[in-house]
């Protein structure tokens, strides 16, 4: 049966992923963003998983606003990488994982999820910058296939924190009894803090970022009960996408083990972090 | 049957919602604004704006914010963020650029901004 | 507040649009299914609601299988009658209530279902049948404006009979809370027992069908309790589009008073079926 | 964690069940059938069918399914009688010649095995 092995919070902002494909990582602007990221690199490249499920939204490059689902989940083999408007970012094509994939879309909707079935798909940067966090070399392939689930955190209503979090526990049961010896990865993504457009534009909140990076880890029921309106006052408009951080807590154990985590402010607009924890941590009895 | 009334969009200052309502406001807007990521698109664009946004179906206001370059009336048009940095990209400016628009200083003034911790809330 | 006026349950079959575009309702083929529709029709002709929502689904017209959608809801002005291959059915095309139709998003979202938003949508004989089977001669426009909602029934896993009751008692809920005075009709397509391919094609289940016409007026519980895997197996493969009927009476109340039934071998290849309901009925205190 | 393994399609002799496998196999002959709803595609497919199929990338097995008007092969290489049915359509074939063909039976007996109830179940 397969396991959760580790679960990785991480932004997804657009220049992560450009300062590292024009070599800016050693910038002063930068540096300060990258160091931080070192350690869990260090510990990811020892702890290599069979399949990650990468919970992010697009951003006007894979889908449109004519269709906006709640929920969906990619089932193909493979997503290329989108050209959002000047190039795709020279990084490999992400290799899906099908039978994963169907596996998860019959055990959510027996569950009750209501997911959308996307059979091909285009992925942009909120899939491949936490792909480059993770793995900044990765050559010719990331490290392994990947499932895309998307959340649509763009257009009210956004499904509440408390759905997000009980997608992510009927995830991990989903990918418990997937009947093979697969060891996967849950990458949550976006955030923290930020607002793009409005007065509000340039918001960073960093103690609602204190207090939900150490409430993912050790409380995340208490962010679960978050109502959206709080999350958008609080940690701004584009903030909301913190309850992606949800689905990838919810797919993992009551206890998690921190390996590491790094806040950083800005990355262009936005106040970035990464946190990454071990779900092999001993339980409670 | 009893009644439950949804939550509804939040009502936060300074900040807008893109709810459902805007998104129809804005839709062949937003539409527009994707179809830039081509070249080819852009080139079309850039030749004739009003006529590549008559095209999409925009209302003559949304014309008007595009071919201005009035980022706040595209936003108050229906535009997303997401969708509106597409045409901020055409011109070659990012979104530090647009967050001095929107909040009434140059691109540099909001990058320092940002650099010191950005606008804290509350 | 809005309310629920009355419920309707009908077959979608698409020959039965033809058969009435065509002139072709009082041949012997036909007549039998169209009398039976006569007291329904009658009574509905008197009893216009402001809105109605149809629970539908869509066959290879105005969406594809490229992103499947396990719930979908229309937030248009406007829905276009697809051409489904040959001509667009001579009727009008249906206006839209995107006022409702964002209610019901906000509303269904946050009691967490996880709706798909179509701002735009062409809309088949799956939603433009039962329309007739309602009004068989608009003239000019249908009878009020419509909300679409549709339901995967066509690629596994479809969402369970309980999932389907739960959103319909959610959409009940939801449109009680509408703050606009409108009388709201909901109507529940598809079924009844039929399979359309393999060897089992031009299955009839009479004994189901009458055991489900029965309980979708007093106990659709027992409806929501039945696997999809029942469903298949007794009402056949397209059969389990009944689930849809579903929706349609969990937004009624407890209580519903049959104004008429009616039922019919064969429409093609299908069992039909009438039933509409009087959501008026008096409540157990 | 506990595991909690999803019922699975279910297996009903006779029976096709479009799940979520069968429709990855077949969806590119899907969107074929499915594009075969405007005269001008119809037109183009029946100029050269097979050129039509490769356009779409139908494998080898699907696109021989297609030009044989091989229905049951149609169906087992992923189509969906929904989306097969348009080509049935461009034949001038009806939904109960399909019936016919998956039962073994001509038209004409499909349609009277119908009017005397169907094919009962059990
Ligand atoms: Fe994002
Ligand atoms: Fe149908």
């Amino acid at each position: 049966m397969a396991e959760v092995v580790w679960g990785l919070a991480t932004s997804h902002v657009p220049s992560i992923g450009a300062a590292m494909d024009r070599g800016k990582t050693e910038t002063p602007d930068w540096r300060g963003l990258f160091d931080g990221y070192a350690p869990a690199r260090e510990w990811l490249a020892q702890h290599r998983p069979d399949v990650a499920v990468v919970v992010y939204n697009d951003h006007a490059n894979g889908i449109d606003l004519d269709v906006v689902p709640t929920f969906a989940i990619g089932t193909a083999e493979h997503y290329a990488v989108a050209d959002e408007g000047f190039g795709r970012r020279p990084v490999p094509d992400v290799v899906g994982d099908a039978d994963l994939s169907l596996h998860l879309v019959e055990s959510l909707v027996d569950e009750g999820f209501d997911l959308t079935v996307f059979q091909e798909l285009e992925v942009d940067h909120g899939l491949t910058v936490p792909l480059s966090v993770w793995t900044p070399d990765p050559g010719d392939a990331w490290p392994c296939p990947v499932v895309p689930l998307l959340v649509n955190v763009i257009q009210y209503p956004q499904p509440t924190a408390a759905r997000c979090y009980a997608l992510g526990q009927a995830l991990g049961r989903a990918i418990a009894s997937y009947p093979v010896d697969a060891k996967v990865a849950v990458l949550g993504t976006g955030g923290m803090s930020h607002q793009l457009a409005g007065a509000r534009a340039g918001l960073i909140n960093p103690e609602f970022d204190a207090m939900f990076l150490e409430a993912i880890e050790k409380d995340p029921e208490k962010l679960a009960r978050i109502p959206r309106a709080d999350y958008i006052r609080d940690a701004g408009s584009e903030g909301i996408e913190m309850i992606m951080w949800l689905i990838m807590r919810g797919a993992m154990n009551e206890r998690v083990e921190k390996v590491h985590s790094h806040y950083f402010v800005p990355a262009s607009n936005t106040a970035a972090a990464i946190a990454l924890f071990d779900n092999r941590a001993p339980q409670d009895a | 049957m009893s009644a439950v009334a949804p939550s509804g969009p939040p009502d936060v200052p300074g900040t807008p919602v893109f709810d459902g309502r805007t998104s129809r406001r804005g839709l062949r807007m937003n539409r527009m604004f994707m179809s830039l990521r081509t070249a080819a698109a852009r080139e079309r664009f850039s030749a004739d704006e009003a006529a590549y946004c008559a095209e999409f179906g925009l209302s003559p206001a949304q014309r008007e914010a595009v071919v201005a370059r009035d980022w706040q009336a595209m936003i108050d048009e229906g535009g997303s963020i997401f969708y509106v940095y597409k045409l901020a990209l055409v011109d070659g400016r990012s979104m530090q650029y647009l967050g001095g628009v929107f909040t009434g200083t140059s691109e540099a003034e909001f990058v320092a901004a940002m650099r010191a911790g950005g606008h804290r809330h509350g």
